[in-house]
């Protein structure tokens, strides 16, 4: 057993994965020298070397690029993009380019490339380096997108980007970095990309939570007075649909907890695949707790009262049991 | 007589002032490096959510750059901001204001220490972006070409965002259209934690200028005269009409990156000797040397920003963050 | 009254706008001395001449960043972006930059930017000319995106984006651009963005369309044993929720008809809201058909099996209504 | 004795011919042309869905490059590909097939004329998005400088291409790790319908080199021997470890850019301008006054490329198009 940081958890994937294949090479900005910005790559270049561990110009669109070409000639590049909106100037390369390639080649090349990006809010950066923003990637064929939920999830979830042939998305919400979580890592820590995981059971209400908002549905439902399957989804794209609606088929209803803005969150494909499959099991609506339709505020006070808090998950559920509808959000009440 | 009582200037006035007198933009970079320095420790102190971005030692490039321009001119620029607000004529109450999320800030605490703006100096909203900016600059000098009125822009970005697409986009479509603007890199030599040569294969960036069939020049961005000079002979240029120019101000930033980068990465001495030529004590020697004032006039502008400063400060902590409210407010300007 | 391609209707709009407001420039590739490869600017550079209509370089981030400037300053610029999928080399300065300047400037600056991009298959390009990818700008706060489904809804649509304070999408179906439409052109014409239009009303189900499966639902709804609201939903962000909701009030049963690819399309935003907000009003599960989750194909052919058609409308519908439960899509059935 | 049968032969052996002989290299680059100008015909017939972008007038810069790099090198190159492919030896059903959306095609039909590939002479995908393929083709040699091999790169584009930021950040990328690539720009006077001196401000885009302290040439595109020698040398540079090197081929596409273009935009006597100087008349005629063919096997070559693209295009309009159930294939390798 470890107990690790989550930026420790993925350094060390990165290390072991690096040291299982030397087609692995990870590149991004000032990754090599000062080891990234959030020391997801501590101790990499002094141990593989400069060839392997490379500091890129402040260029994404090409560093992305050259991963592309990289990875459709044999290594297995993993690429740190620092924030996900950075990836606003290298989207092309991702979803237009690496998602296709092996398409486009008569699916004779693959393109095993992992792009690594930090996300999310809670630490006061501000509108532009908060974000999720997964939903730039969900419904493009040819790509995977993972998310971590602590360290555990996330060297499970690098390792397996790594290992797989397409190109792998993994998500990592920055404040999660500096948490520690008890693990064993090795082989069976490794997580099959697209299965989700549940993470507590209960009988009143399915719970489907990603990165951040894992520990927030797990809090939520940890006092409340009604009992919850929580699952982690681990995976956005492809998800698990079979978990999902194997667990709505039990307890009868949906909620969502989601840390983007409430219009075309991920939680809508989720509460849509389930409205169709699951209808005659559905007790109650389908609910989605999410931020608002306003861009995140600068400073952490007001970045709680943005977010899906435990505590408004517990109340939501609580009135969604006892009413049988939606409760509005806490901003329609405005 | 009291240098200025800036806090009782408007951001017009603030800018005219400084414009117009030599020894208030002396004051000025002392206010600038007063405040970054203030920043730094408050950022220490758990009062700065995030990250915030400083620009002590580059004092010499954004003062020079408000004195060659005019408050209708547009300045595009980037996060290491505060420096460039102040110059334009920002308050500090808008600008501290909006560095620890204040209400009172230039945009009442929701947008932090990367965004700060104020259209009526010409301060877009400081680019978060690398690189975003430099065609967004360009944009201004589109409408002044459209409209036809001799207003400039001025787009102002790192020796790291020089490496960047948009920088390559944004210098050509300028060229082609002669679009009335000027390109200001502020080579402080690193891109966050790398230096420049490890990052960029030319030694200097305006070398880049001939990609785009456009002049490039190298000024000394610690000396502010130097600064005001070429860019105010490019502004002018761009003014007649002649088109876009790069302008490379070589200069340093004496703080880390960003929050608490200690900077462990540069080689040893190498602050040193750019503090040789500390752009604030090479004007404030040159304003003696040339008589324009005296050694205690230096120490009392000094005084004057500091306790200017603490007045700011003191006030900033007294507004509240912003409300709920103001958050949910609709980020469109119809409501939709 | 007048009968135009759409193509003409969108140059008519264009044309109008500019009349009205000297702001108003248009810029773009090719737009200017050819008149835009699909002729959507059709006389403007004569008309307005060069200050106005403006050939640019292949630079999507760099005359996006210009419009985005200019629109900040005082001008109303109109860019059109060729293919929908050279926005991946230009999003940042649409969804990052444009979508939250006048947020980030204290809300004193406005950004009429008007984007327009030609989207969708049927003509033959191939997979990476041929997606509609409305999903990149879903949910991103302080950008509107609008869909035309004809001559007469994109000159309305075009025409409001233009006099429009925010940044506005209009995205043009290729397949569209040379089919006539009667309409009257004028201020009666222009659409209020974020309204959808009921164009068929019926009592069994709300089909809910966008662009160019406007035409296919219309269609689809025609010939069948059923009778449907058909609504065009004309801005898909933000979208008309209460026509949509009001619709299923009254049928009881939605579907939606989308050209994106199954997983993430708009209309999972759209079923999700409704199984939220009308749970105890469906009488069956909400439908989305859509195309299947592979690349757009090369070829008119298959395209056309790769698209939701008609018939297949007509079909799937009708066993929706017979069995209360959604009917599987075409592609599972192999 | 016929030319060559090069139905009978792979891509491997067809691209081993082409670098082997000279005379295969003219018959190569009268294949294109024949090709080229079917394509162009077949698409007035409907029988090309979409769009296709031929390369008449260009033959000598995709054999050239053929002929300079070995089938293990990469080449990354556009959407007006199918020079290129058939250069690096792609065989014409897979070339022809994949344009008119056949399951004979290099991707079973499913990809079209934009999207030619095969990787066992080193072609990637042909890049439909503007220059996309410039950094993809750096990091192929990314791949060989990592593995320590001396394999190089290839990354073509178009004059229109070097104004956009991945053509710049791809450059320099290449120059700071010193990558075991050429950039060769096909400079054919011409984005889409608008003259290459409307969107870039120099006369000669081989300077912009000079912006990633790299190499920068200019060759005659209507000389295969002079781009042979000139792309020969700088790949051999880049196969040495002495890194990147900037290619500008001076040439010019006869037909429009796509589709049904008639190229109106095109100033009268342009056009006939290079047709003096016809890469393949150029070609023949040196080849005859070398004594290495005589001009009855010009036109015996000509006359047997003829045939041979009948035949393929027999061939190929056998070939069914793509099923339902090819295109329902999973787009991942690992079928998730
Ligand atoms: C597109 C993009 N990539 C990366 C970053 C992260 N980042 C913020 S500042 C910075 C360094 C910029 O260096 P430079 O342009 O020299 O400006 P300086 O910070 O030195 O003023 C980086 C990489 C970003 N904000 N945007
Ligand atoms: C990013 C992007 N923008 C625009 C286009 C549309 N487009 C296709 S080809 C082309 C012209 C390219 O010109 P050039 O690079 O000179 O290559 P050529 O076609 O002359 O070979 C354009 C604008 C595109 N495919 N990708
Ligand atoms: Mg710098
Ligand atoms: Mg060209």
């Amino acid at each position: 057993m470890a107990k690790l940081r989550m930026n420790q958890a993925i350094a060390l994937a990165l290390a072991e994965e690096m040291e299982r294949d030397d087609h692995v090479i990870v590149l991004g900005e000032d990754i090599a020298e000062a080891e990234g910005s959030f020391k997801t790559s501590e101790g990499l270049l002094k141990r593989f070397g400069p060839n392997r561990v490379r500091d890129t110009p402040i260029s994404e669109m090409g560093f992305m690029g050259l991963s592309v070409g990289a990875a459709a000639t044999g290594l297995r590049p993993v690429v740190e993009i620092m924030f996900i909106e950075f990836l606003g100037v290298a989207l092309d390369q991702l979803a237009t380019e690496a998602a296709l390639m092996h398409f486009l080649s008569g699916r004779k090349l693959t393109v095993p490339l992992t792009v690594r990006a930090s996300v999310g809010s809670g630490l006061g950066f501000g509108c532009q380096h908060s974000q999720t923003l997964e939903r730039w990637l969900l419904g493009a064929p040819g790509l995977k997108v993972a998310v971590a939920s602590g360290a555990r999830s996330a060297y499970g979830l690098t390792k397996a980007a790594v290992r797989d042939d397409d190109p792998v998305v993994v998500l990592e919400p920055r404040p999660l970095y500096g948490r520690r979580e008890d693990f064993e890592p090795g082989e069976d820590a490794v997580i099959s990309l697209g299965t989700g995981e549940l993470l507590a059971q209960g009988t009143d209400v399915t719970i489907v939570a990603l990165g951040q908002t894992v520990a927030t549905a797990l809090a939520g439902a940890e006092e409340a007075g009604w009992s919850a399957d929580v699952i982690d989804l681990r995976t956005v794209q492809p998800w698990d649909r079979e978990l999902v609606r194997a667990s709505v088929a039990k307890t009868g209803r949906l909620v969502t907890v989601e840390e983007n803005q409430f219009t075309a969150g991920w939680g809508s494909d989720v509460v849509s695949d389930v409205a169709a499959n699951c209808h005659g099991d559905l007790s109650a609506p389908p609910l989605r707790l999410t931020a608002p339709d306003v861009p995140v505020p600068y400073g952490t006070a007001l970045e709680q009262r943005y977010l899906p808090s435990a505590e408004y998950l517990a109340d939501q559920v609580g009135l969604l049991l006892k009413t049988g509808t939606c409760p509005r959000p806490w901003w329609e009440g405005q | 007589m009291s240098v200025t009582a800036p806090q009782l200037q408007s951001p017009r006035e603030r800018r005219a002032s400084l414009q117009a007198s030599r020894s208030e933009r002396y004051a000025r970079m002392v206010e600038i490096r007063l405040m970054e320095e203030r920043v730094l420790a408050l950022f220490g102190e758990g009062l700065i959510p995030g990250t915030t971005h400083t620009s002590q030692g580059q004092e010499a490039v954004c003062v020079g750059i408000a004195a060659a321009t005019r408050p209708t001119d547009t300045v595009a620029c980037t996060y290491r901001g505060h420096g460039m607000a102040l110059s334009l004529g920002v308050t500090r109450e808008a600008v501290l204001g909006e560095i620890l999320g204040r209400q009172i800030g230039c945009m009442g605490g929701l947008g932090g220490s990367m965004h700060l703006s104020d259209p009526r100096v010409g301060l877009l909203p400081t680019f978060a972006i690398v690189g975003a900016g430099i065609p967004i600059g360009a944009g201004a000098a589109l409408t002044a070409q459209v409209l036809g009125n001799d207003d400039v822009a001025v787009s102002v970005f790192g020796d790291g965002a020089s490496n960047i697409g948009a920088f390559h986009e944004g210098l050509n479509l300028a060229s082609i259209w002669k679009l009335p603007v000027v390109f200001v890199c502020e080579n402080n030599q690193y891109g966050e934690y790398t230096r420049i040569d490890r990052t960029t294969p030319v030694a200097d960036i305006a070398v880049r200028a001939a990609s785009y069939g456009i002049p490039g020049e190298v000024v000394d961005g610690q000396d502010i005269d130097a600064v005001e000079e070429t860019v105010g002979r490019v502004v002018a240029r761009a003014r007649r009409g002649d088109g876009p120019t790069l302008v490379e101000a070589k200069t340093y930033r004496y703080a880390g990156h960003s929050r608490s980068d200690k900077a462990t990465y540069r080689p040893a001495g190498e602050l040193d000797q750019w503090l040789e030529r500390d752009p604030i004590t090479l004007f404030g020697e040159k304003l003696v040397a040339e008589g324009a004032l005296d050694r205690a006039r230096l120490e009392e502008i000094k005084a004057q920003a500091a306790s200017d400063l603490e007045r700011t400060l003191e006030v900033v902590l007294a507004s509240p963050p912003p409300t709920e409210q103001q958050m949910m407010a609709p980020p469109t300007a119809t409501g939709r």
